[in-house]
């Protein structure tokens, strides 16, 4: 019975990560806590129902398109709102939210207040020992892990990682190599929006879609990234498997809430001892 | 983002709003201004003591989830041990405030948007405290039948009674921080938020200040806990939850930052706000959202940031 | 002809803005058919019917604001709703002093107790539990084990009480009981748990249907073969939808009307003017009981608060629109504030639910 | 206690890792009072590090900080600032907005209010105010900052900055001043002018001085004691004719060239 | 690389940092600006890259008038500055800091001869290439900055008190590296407050005071002239005499 709830935990981990990736980029290259970025999920989740019910598609066809939708809302609203923001943090956050709230609202407009139904293109399940993997969900997991990888590759091996790590901690330094702060803005902000785009994406056929779906989303990447420290992904890898098996371990022994408050209570011990998680820098 | 305006601007400034908030509801006379107005007076509370930790520099999203410290103190003491009301009023704001001290000697130590995080995830702790003891908090129930205020033999029912004590303490509770950010003390906590390793170098003990400064936030959030649950005489946890707490920071992000004025404009546009679009119910969220989008917008730097911009 | 406006309050944003809907939906479809014919005839007076509706977002505060707006500003004598038990519990010592009807679908058992003007307008677990657990004695004999499961709230923990005793009472043992958040997606934890106890039956109580339909699927991906039922709150669309087809197929619930029914058609088509959304079974109960309040104005010819009551003591039994309504639960509540309603039980095959028998609560 | 003690800093075996690196290795030194003390060293020496030790602004790996008889290592920086040990910075720190008359003033009253309490005994503190305003005028005057006083800090020119925080660190009435290469980035004459400043303050004011420095001839002529550091260990110590010649010294810090030169 | 400025004034706020500055610097040739403390020296190097606006004037870089064109442009063009107060990228290694420098170049071979060249002209900083640069001394920060500004493979290098927190055999080290650097072919304009390092190292001397250019003169010329260090400089006898 552990093996089993500890080999599921891992897999919805890997969403987690995810989520939790595209924000901790935001927030490290932007200094943007983006309170917004449950609502991207929400809108890669949505993409899917547009894809398959309005256009026909099929899912594994809507998948890239619908995350790449999100990208390019997110760039949007970097160019359009956030950019006016640089440098004031507290600013920042507020418009996040103030966006937050405005996509909940459209979507409830559009859609309505009820999720749309989502085709599930992957059914049935493997056995590994006593375990029972769906295979939705061991599919959803790999493409967050290989994202996941991607991710890390992009910001430790290439000229772009470079480049916005470089201009998250000194702009002007940035510039002085060469490095254009209005041309890696956006696309951090868009990279981050497309990651969470794709979260929402993977997730839409396990899960049910709802307009209000990204405010559980947010809420524990938000752990996940606190408890990594903010900006490391090797970090948001090791605290969302933590979380997960501290959630499940607990919700067998006693219950959600009791899970819940542990690992507040475990994030909340590692900050004092670690301001800066697991593996952030101080 | 601290505005260069006067000490002496910012307190008239946020007097001027205490007074404005002090004197509609009287003069519109209706008693459904009055329950906003006491709102606004409740959440100004809580907005006004996330001013205060904004100060030394350092967001608490703690603040809610102390606020709810004070408000099942005080429903708790009054409820079930028949305290009378000042004495949950005192309990109110001694029982977080001592609980900020506890914690501050650790968490206090944590700087920046670590402290942010930190006190996010303590806020929620809070909630979840409540939501998992049912004894004594009543779990996700929550505690109902909280009696109302009474001072000796007056009871604060009716609506303006309780107006008048809900600006009684907002005024105590600036004149505290009036008080605390002016003289000494102001160029101390200025200094903390400008430059701490050069004010610690002098002497300072930045631990014990800060410490000071999230007590006397802990304590005016508890106020505005007691406040609140002897008003709706029902509380429960999701009330205390950190989008309460980030809801009055947005108070202090569009009133203005770093002004004492700020956190009192915010909670007086801000509060009444989604009135305007009560009727609207289906577009009401997308309406506040846009309405908070173009505030943050147009008054770059808050509400108070329009005084400054008229001084050469 | 004056303007009576009624209230109506419930959560139209967020989360449970379906449930919210429904209050709203049932409201207006009533107040359409009083207008529609002329408007109400309160002693010699002819009034048309405004619906004001406001939204409390889930949130104590909010509904307390909102129930203030709704009686200072809009000087609303009876409002429908809301069904958040902490919004009635908020706004309930307000509505009691200043003598306004409350008529809403709160589970919690605390709504009605010392309430002169707060009515319940459906049945809850407390109601209908001895008349569940008796169906599935009676049409499910395998069933010997049963586990069940419920959010971690008021609501939760009330009628999950409520279905132990009356599963035990009924000779059924419980090997498990459980709880979760209402945020959560993932019940896969919860789950095996359960299925460690080994049920015959799973009940899901008053789960979200949305939420039923992950944990149905989530279970049967690990191997459950056994029933679930859900006695509180059922929406087929949604479970279906969250769910899967095959793996809600045999989901029994009750719902407060029959899909399949005319009556169904008819209130889904006059509910489509007013929202977007599927309409839900809870609009019959609301729709029932603004029927019940303008009636029950007529007969008072007056809209004085105790004038009302005193006439809508006297409407028991109402006609309801599926069956007929009675008060009770004088014994449970104090208060013979709680509305009795005909029970459907369903069951899901196909994607599509079937009545497969009925029940009348007393 | 003997008043010699009084201002007396002694290092006992003091370490400070970062991770594998020994930034601070097993140091043991005391600093009498009435000196001024030459801590030099090649980059990356741990000088500044020492400094971060002493001030309470980084704990010890091991090893024990004792100044005027009391034990202070583990101590809030604020603390140890009170009990007159304080430092200077190596790159100038201002407050926004604050011209230099109120920088000195403002250093001058933070050593009565350290604690939130101390501000509770209203008496004392109309007298710390006065005595803060005398104390101000008094370092305008000795600093030569009194022509900038009305300036605003952070406009002033780096130099001047420098002198502002060897003023505000004297206004908090230090025994032992710790300043951290109180003449980088000074031309000559600014150079020649903080010199005299500092022998001026262990003269006048009678504040004994250590001097973290890179330009070697100012730390020969000023200093009565050099103590040179390499990879974290004290590696010469003694009067600058003497380490001057102390081969250690010569092939740690100005390396191969000056046998070569 | 030939630089130009011809009547370069800098204004913050009401304060003229710069007023009508007009000098010249030869292609391949070393350039030392000396002054006091609050000359402009740092001003002009940051106008140079455009980072600071100029209130009027014009600069020029091989005959081209760059104002026009955004920082990260010049820095194409082939000009690089290594700024007062290092303004590294503290949360990233060292490693990571050299090769953002060369950010603007594709010759991954050039690349890495250049980092080795760098780790061999600071070995305190190659001993130290994956730690965090947040954490080094103040004078491996400085060496780190400069080796940064030599990456980038300029043909206009601008250096900002580069000797700044070094000690002396370091200081040593970084002269001839910049004496090496100019043989290539490389323009070197250098500021310092050691003023006798500079004018040792440069060919031609440019002076300011308050903001203004007081003189331009061949280096070994003001660095004869007693007269010039009383009156701008003061004076500056910063080495050990070389026979002790
Ligand atoms: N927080 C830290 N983490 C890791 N290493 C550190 C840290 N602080 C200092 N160091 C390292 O410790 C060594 C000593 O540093 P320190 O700043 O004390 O040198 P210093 O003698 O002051 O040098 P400089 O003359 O260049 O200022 C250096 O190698 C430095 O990189
Ligand atoms: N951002 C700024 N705002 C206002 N004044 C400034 C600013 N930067 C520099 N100044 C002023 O401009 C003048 C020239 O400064 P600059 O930094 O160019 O001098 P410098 O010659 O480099 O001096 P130093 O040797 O101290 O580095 C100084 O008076 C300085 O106070
Ligand atoms: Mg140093
Ligand atoms: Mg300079």
């Amino acid at each position: 019975m552990f093996q089993q709830f500890l080999v599921m935990s891992m897999l919805s981990a890997a969403i987690l990560m995810l989520v939790a990736l595209g924000f901790t980029l935001i927030f490290g290259i932007m200094r943007v806590v983006n309170f917004a970025h449950g609502e991207f999920v929400m809108i890669g989740a949505y993409g899917i129902y547009v894809g398959q019910a309005l256009l026909g598609l099929n899912y594994f066809a809507v998948l890239p398109l619908a995350a790449l939708g999100a990208g390019l809302l997110g760039v949007a609203s970097e160019r359009a709102i956030f950019r006016r923001f640089g440098g004031d943090e507290l600013g920042g956050m507020i418009v996040a939210l103030a966006l937050a709230v405005i996509i909940k609202g459209a979507v409830t407009v559009i859609f309505g207040v009820e999720g749309p139904p989502i085709d599930r293109p992957i059914s049935g399940a493997i056995r590994l020992g006593s375990a029972v993997l769906p295979k939705d969900q061991l599919f959803a997991a790999g493409a967050a892990f290989l994202l996941v990888l991607a991710t890390y590759l992009l910001l430790h091996h290439s000229r772009l990682g470079l480049a916005m790590r470089a201009v998250a901690q000194e702009p002007e330094s940035a510039r002085l190599q060469g490095i254009a702060p209005w041309r890696i803005y956006p696309a951090a902000f868009g990279i981050g929006c497309l990651l969470a785009g794709f979260a929402g994406a993977l997730i839409a056929p396990l899960y049910s879609v709802e307009p209000y779906m990204g405010d559980s989303a947010l809420m524990k990447a938000f752990v996940v990234v606190v408890l990594g420290g903010l900006g490391s992904i090797p970090g948001a890898i090791v605290a969302a498997l933590l979380l997960g098996a501290i959630d499940a371990g607990i919700s067998l022994l006693y219950d959600a809430t009791a899970a819940a408050l542990a690992s507040f209570v475990a994030v909340i011990l590692l900050l004092l001892v670690r301001p800066a998680g697991l593996m952030g820098r101080a | 983002m601290a505005l260069p305006l006067p000490a002496g601007i910012s307190a008239a400034l946020a007097w001027a709003g205490f007074a404005l908030l002090a004197a509609i509801p009287v003069m519109a006379g209706n008693s459904f201004v009055y329950h906003v107005a006491i709102l606004v007076g409740i959440e100004g509370l809580l907005a006004l003591s996330i001013h205060l930790m904004l100060r030394i520099g350092q967001l608490s999203l703690a603040q809610a989830g102390l606020m709810g410290l004070g408000a099942y103190a005080s429903a708790l003491l009054t409820r079930d041990l028949g305290a009378p009301f000042l004495v949950g009023l005192l309990a109110a704001v001694l029982v977080p405030a001592l609980a900020a001290a506890a914690v501050g000697t650790v968490a206090l130590r944590i700087r920046g948007v670590h402290f942010a995080l930190l006190t996010f995830v303590l806020g929620e702790a809070i909630v979840l405290v409540f939501v998992e003891f049912v004894v004594p908090f009543g779990g996700n129930n929550g505690l109902m039948k909280i009696p109302a205020a009474a001072i000796g033999p007056f009871l604060l029912k009716a609506r303006p009674a309780y107006y008048a004590l809900v600006v009684a303490v907002l005024a105590g509770a600036l004149l505290v921080c009036q008080r605390l950010l002016g003289g000494r003390s102001g160029e101390v906590i200025d200094g903390l938020l400008h430059n701490e390793p050069l004010v610690q170098s002098l002497g300072i003990d930045v631990l014990s200040w800060r410490r000071l400064i999230f007590s006397v936030a802990g304590g005016i959030a508890g106020a505005a806990g007691c406040l609140y649950a002897h008003y709706l005489s029902y509380i429960s946890p999701e009330a205390f939850n950190v989008s309460t707490a980030v809801n009055a920071l947005t108070m202090n992000v569009v009133g203005g930052v770093g002004v004492l004025a700020g956190p009192i404009l915010g909670a007086v546009l801000l509060v009444p706000l989604p009135e305007l679009f009560r009727s609207a119910v289906l577009y009401q969220q997308l309406l506040n959202g846009l309405a908070l989008l173009g505030l943050m917008v147009f008054f770059r730097h808050g509400l108070a940031g329009l005084v400054r911009r008229r001084q050469p | 002809q004056e303007t009576l406006k009624i209230g109506v309050l419930g959560t139209l944003t967020g989360p449970g803005a379906p449930w919210g809907l429904a209050i709203d939906g049932g409201a207006r479809i009533a107040a359409k058919e009083v207008n529609d014919r002329g408007g109400l005839k309160i002693g010699d007076k002819s009034y048309a019917i405004e619906i004001v509706a406001y939204d409390d977002q889930y949130k104590a505060a909010n509904a307390v604001t909102a129930v203030n707006r709704l009686i200072e500003v809009d000087g609303v004598r009876f409002i429908l709703g809301p069904i958040a038990s902490a919004s009635t519990l908020a706004i309930k010592p307000l509505t009691e002093r200043e003598k306004v009807l409350l008529f809403t679908a709160s589970w919690s058992s605390a709504i009605l107790k010392d309430a002169d003007y707060v009515y319940r307008v459906g049945p809850t677990t407390q109601e209908f539990a001895p008349a569940t657990v008796a169906w599935v004695k009676a049409n499910r004999p395998q069933v010997k084990r049963v586990a069940t499961i419920s959010a971690n709230d008021e609501t939760g923990w009330n009628s999950q009480r409520v279905q132990k005793e009356a599963y035990t009472k009924a000779g059924f043992e419980i090997v498990a009981a459980e709880h979760f958040e209402r945020q959560q997606t993932d019940f896969r934890p919860l789950v095996t748990k359960l299925l460690a106890a080994n049920p015959d039956s799973i009940e899901l109580d008053t789960t979200p249907p949305a939420t039923s339909g992950l944990i149905i699927r989530q279970a049967r991906e690990q191997g459950y073969r056994g029933i679930f039922t859900k006695f509180g709150g059922f929406d087929v669309a949604e479970i279906v939808r969250t769910g899967g087809a095959e793996n809600v197929e045999g989901v029994v619930g009750i719902l407060q009307a029959d899909p399949a029914s005319p009556e169904w058609a008819r209130l889904k088509t006059a509910f489509a003017q007013f929202h977007k959304n599927e309409m839900g079974d809870y609009t019959f109960l609301f729709y029932d009981a603004a029927r019940l309040l303008f009636s029950a104005l007529e007969k008072a010819g007056r809209t004085d608060a105790d004038a009302v009551v005193a006439a809508l003591a006297a409407q028991s039994p109402f006609p309801g629109t599926v069956g007929e309504l009675h008060w009770g639960g004088r014994e449970t509540y104090g208060v013979a504030h709680q509305l009795y309603t005909p029970l459907f039980f369903l069951e899901i095959n196909n994607g599509t639910g079937r009545v497969i028998g009925k029940a009348a609560l007393s | 206690m003997s008043t010699e003690l009084r201002a007396e800093l002694r290092l006992s075996n003091i370490s400070r890792r970062f991770g594998g690196l020994a930034a601070v290795s097993d140091v043991s030194l005391v600093i009498p009072e009435g000196q001024i003390t030459g801590l030099i060293g090649p980059n990356g020496a741990g000088k500044t590090t020492l400094f971060n030790l002493v001030t309470g602004t980084l704990r010890p790996t091991s090893g024990e900080i004792h100044f005027g008889g009391a034990r202070i290592d583990g101590r809030d920086p604020g603390d140890v600032a009170r009990r007159g040990l304080v430092r200077s910075f190596q790159s100038p720190m201002v407050l926004p907005g604050l011209t230099v008359a109120e920088h000195l003033r403002r250093a001058a009253l933070f050593h009565a209010a350290g604690c939130p309490r101390d501000l509770l005994r209203r008496r004392s503190q109309r007298a710390a105010e006065a005595a803060a305003d005398t104390l101000t005028e008094e370092l305008l005057a000795f600093s030569g900052l009194g022509a900038h006083a009305a300036q605003e800090a952070s406009a002033l020119a780096y130099g001047l900055q420098k002198v502002l925080g060897l003023a505000m660190a004297l206004a908090s009435r230090p025994r032992l001043l710790l300043a951290d290469e109180p003449a980088a980035g000074l031309n000559g004459a600014e150079t020649a002018h903080m010199e005299t400043l500092l022998r001026a303050i262990r003269a006048e004011r009678g504040v004994s001085l250590v001097v973290i420095e890179h330009d070697l001839p100012m730390v020969m002529r000023l200093c009565e004691r050099i103590v040179v550091l390499a990879q974290g260990e004290v590696i010469a110590d003694g009067p600058p004719g003497a380490v001057r010649h102390d081969p250690a010294f010569i092939a740690a810090y100005l390396g191969s060239d000056a046998h070569a030169a | 690389m030939r630089l130009e400025l011809s009547g370069v004034s800098v204004r913050y706020g009401g304060i003229a940092a710069l007023s009508e500055v007009s000098l010249t610097v030869r292609s391949a040739s070393v350039a030392a600006i000396i002054g006091a403390n609050g000359a402009g020296k740092s001003t002009l190097l940051r106008a140079v890259m455009g980072l600071t606006a100029l209130a009027s004037g014009r600069i020029l870089v091989d005959d081209r008038p760059v104002d026009a064109l955004a920082t990260e442009a010049r820095v194409g063009l082939g000009m690089a500055l290594s700024p007062e107060g290092r303004r590294l990228f503290g949360e990233m290694s060292v490693h990571d800091n050299l090769r953002t420098g060369a950010y603007g170049r594709r010759d991954r071979g050039g690349i890495g001869a250049d980092l080795a060249r760098v780790y061999d002209l600071f070995p305190q900083i190659g001993r130290r290439r994956n730690s965090i640069a947040r954490t080094l001394s103040g004078g491996e920060q400085q060496m780190c900055a400069i080796g940064r500004a030599l990456m980038a493979r300029p043909r206009l290098l601008l250096l900002d008190e580069p000797s700044l927190g070094l000690a002396p055999a370091i200081v040593q080290d970084m002269a001839r590296a910049i004496r090496a650097i100019a043989e290539e072919g490389v323009t070197v304009v250098l500021v310092e407050q050691n003023s006798r390092l500079a004018l040792s190292l440069a060919g031609d001397g440019h002076v300011l005071a308050s903001g203004r250019l007081v003189r331009s003169a061949p280096a070994a010329e003001l660095l004869a002239d007693p007269e010039l260090h009383r009156a701008y400089l003061g004076d500056d006898p910063r080495f050990l005499p070389a026979e002790e």
